[in-house]
């Protein structure tokens, strides 16, 4: 390991600051998408059971 | 198709006439514009001189987008538009009419004006000439590249707004080259490299801007 | 021969109607009824082309129209909603452009003729912003008299006109089917036009 | 009652595609974990110290990728975009609409790292170097395609709008990081700009090409996933969501 121990590594030569800058902000970006897009997904679902429930309960009001 | 051409940009002037203040209101916020820069900058001449050509483009090129609008919206409002598309000849030639017509309303005054504008910051007269001739070439491409941002956004709420955020990012090859070939000229070097790629984009957006357009609009007419 | 086979429409996500079939023969008229908002005036723009159908297909004289896009304009004439007319144009201007654009510009004496007819007598100088919205409608119609299309189709041709203007419009219509004209509209007021052949299609919303 | 899986799939393309993607996601989405550790291991381990840039160059293992994905994604986006105009199949342009977001994260990504790495490298964190300028521009197609969508609200007319305008957008592309090469070399000459790469040791460039490739299965797994929520709002009223519904809620 080139890096010795945790903290020359968290240092990163000096650079700790623009590096993990850099990766810190991909690593909220990308798990920021995915959050993003599996909430789409929950609210999506559940509208559209929420929306069909709706209309099969007119539709037994209309029937009966 | 020479006669359909020379109809529409008889209509589109003849109409322009009859608004005349729509005219007026593009070249007056292109002269408001450039003269507000000196006020945030500081008078010094030397520094106005160097930010002289860009600052001309820059407002020209707002001033013509901010005439988009009157290309096909008012013709969407009161129905004539659906018209166009139902011609026997093709709506792109319609769309050609149109965009000459707007580059006349809207682009020559501003050319016919910028030297004059200029002289508020000091600009050398080869820089003038060199200004001129890169807004005469330059504004027919803002109106033709700026015909397929309307066409899209057409009847849109927001369209106005929306249109400047398709289009500018098209404007800037146009706008590198003109306001480069003010410098190129003030420098020496001379304009012609400038005022040639500018040649080049123009035939490219004359070829194919109008159908673009057109099949955008057919697109927002549905 | 206009022939319409199982035509769908969807407009945002509703479906208006689906499976539309019929023909219209020369001399036919179809009046198209049905509530506001049942693709009355969708259907009329899926007939000229402005709208593309969300299944089926329109065949004029046995082509499909897809594939025509000269010679279908050239024979058809659309008057829809709104006028069509610019307000700030003179009514002499508006018809003299509009004729221009598809073809051949009528000459200013038979475009005045036709305003006359239309009862508009003098006011073909006025421009047209300052006309009643009867006026404007005549003035709109008014093309029907300066184009030789033989497929008209009207999106409610009366709204806005006045007894007398009703009657002329539907002289006008009873001339165009006596010579093998073809007329598709849609209308609110009940018609007494004496069509050779006339045709109900009511689309159920 | 079980719903019977076979007749959900004639009723159209974007239902087969539906239940396809939801099979494909895992894999790509372990594909892209693996990659990613990977190539970090790499990055960060196996490449060596840069003799002029000391530790900062580390940043290149994130930006280049991003730069290439957010150029490779804008011309994806608009190949499907002009798919779905042409052929005028939905799934295509839901598609387009689905990678808009992910290209635009990465253009912001890979403009974010470029001025990280300025700061140390060159002493700011913006530079006019070319490519920076064209990303930058590239940030604003993104936007304005997505803006386009956003407004128009049938559907149809927004993915065949937002088609025109990505089809515009990339045959500007090249235009535009042309002109912007040129103004850039005129104004500054060539004397600060990203081609003075550090010299590309091999271990370098296997680091760029396997985040590259982490990137392109992470964009095609939450692509995957987001024209699935397309797929649902777009088809809510067919027939096969509402039996898909049914078996979801058992």
């Amino acid at each position: 390991m080139i890096w010795g121990s945790m903290e020359t590594f968290l240092a990163m030569g000096g650079y700790a600051f623009y590096v993990w800058g850099s990766y810190g902000m991909a690593i909220v970006l990308l798990a920021g998408e995915i959050l993003l897009v599996v909430g789409r997904r929950r609210t999506t679902l559940r509208r559209l059971s929420l929306t069909r429930r709706m209309t099969a309960k007119d539709r037994n009001e209309t029937a009966a | 198709m020479l006669s359909l051409l020379r109809w529409v940009i008889a209509r589109d002037l003849t109409l322009a006439i009859r608004r005349r203040a729509d005219v007026l209101t593009t070249l007056f916020f292109f002269v408001i514009v450039v003269t507000l820069f000196p006020l945030g900058v500081g008078p010094e001449m030397d520094t106005l001189r160097r930010m002289g050509a860009g600052v001309l483009w820059v407002a020209a090129l707002l001033a013509s987008m901010l005439s988009l609008g009157r290309l096909f919206a008012a013709d969407h409002l009161d129905g004539t538009l659906e018209q166009f598309l139902l011609i026997p000849q093709s709506l792109s030639v319609v769309v050609l009419g149109k965009i000459i017509a707007h580059w006349l309303v809207s682009g020559v005054p501003l050319v016919l004006m910028a030297p004059i504008v200029g002289l508020q910051y000091g600009l050398s007269p080869t820089a003038l000439l060199a200004l001129l001739a890169s807004l005469l070439l330059g504004t027919p491409i803002l109106s033709a590249i700026g015909a397929i941002g309307a066409a899209l956004t057409l009847g849109l709420r927001g369209g106005g707004v929306l249109v400047s955020l398709l289009v500018l990012p098209l404007y800037v090859p146009v706008l590198i080259f003109g306001a480069g070939a003010v410098d190129a000229a003030v420098s020496g070097l001379g304009a012609e490299a400038h005022l040639s790629l500018l040649g080049a984009l123009l035939l490219l957006a004359l070829v194919l801007s109008p159908w673009t357009a057109a099949v955008a609009l057919r697109i927002s007419i549905e | 021969m206009l022939e319409v086979a199982n035509l769908a429409c969807i407009r945002g996500e509703r479906l208006l109607f689906k499976e539309l079939s019929f023909s219209i023969r020369p001399g036919e008229l179809l009046v198209v009824g049905g509530a506001n908002g049942s693709g009355k005036t969708s259907l009329l723009r899926m007939l000229c082309g402005l709208l593309l159908p969300a299944a089926g297909e329109i065949r004029w004289q046995g082509r499909s129209m897809g594939s025509m896009r000269d010679v279908y304009p050239a024979a058809m004439m659309y008057i829809g909603h709104p006028n069509g007319l610019k307000d700030e144009l003179t009514g002499l201007e508006n018809l003299r452009f509009a004729t221009a654009l598809s073809g051949a510009p009528a000459s200013r004496e038979r475009i005045r003729r036709a305003l006359a007819r239309m009862g508009l007598g003098e006011r073909e100088l006025l421009p047209t912003g300052w006309l009643s919205q009867g006026q404007k409608r005549r003035t709109a119609l008014a093309r029907l008299l300066l184009s030789d299309c033989s497929l008209w189709i009207l999106d409610e041709p009366f709204t806005a006109l006045d007894k007398a203007a009703v009657e002329l419009v539907q002289s006008l219509l009873e001339e165009h089917l006596r010579d093998d004209g073809l007329v598709v509209l849609t209308t609110h007021q009940d018609l007494e036009v004496a069509a050779p052949r006339l045709q109900r299609l009511h689309l159920a919303q | 009652m079980v719903p019977q899986k076979i007749n959900w799939f004639k009723y159209s393309s974007p239902a087969t595609f539906y239940f396809l993607a939801g099979k494909m996601i895992p894999w790509f989405a372990g594909a892209a974990v693996a990659f990613f550790a990977w190539g970090l291991y790499l990055g960060f381990f196996a490449a060596p110290t840069d003799a002029q840039q000391g530790e900062a160059y580390r940043i290149i293992f994130l930006h280049v990728p991003a730069a290439w994905m957010s150029m490779f994604i804008y011309v994806v986006m608009a190949g499907w975009a002009g798919l779905g105009l042409v052929l005028n199949t939905r799934l295509s342009s839901m598609m387009a609409s689905a990678l808009a977001p992910t290209g635009a994260m990465f253009t912001f990504l890979a403009l974010w790292s470029g001025a990280l790495w300025g700061k140390p490298t060159w002493g700011a964190y913006w530079v006019w170097d070319a490519r920076l300028t064209s990303e930058l521009i590239l940030l604003f197609l993104y936007i304005g395609f997505m803006s386009l969508q956003a407004t128009i609200e049938d559907p149809r007319r927004a993915d065949r709008a937002g088609a025109v305008l990505a089809l515009v957008g990339v045959v500007n592309v090249p235009i535009i990081y042309f002109s912007v090469r040129w103004w850039n070399t005129l104004h500054q000459g060539a004397s600060v700009s990203l081609t003075q790469a550090p010299a590309m040791a091999a271990v370098m460039l296997q680091g760029m090409l396997v985040m590259a490739l982490a990137c392109w299965m992470y964009s095609i797994a939450v692509v995957l996933a987001r024209v699935r929520c397309i797929i649902l709002e777009r088809e809510r009223h067919s027939a096969w969501v509402a039996e898909f519904l049914e078996g979801e809620r058992q």
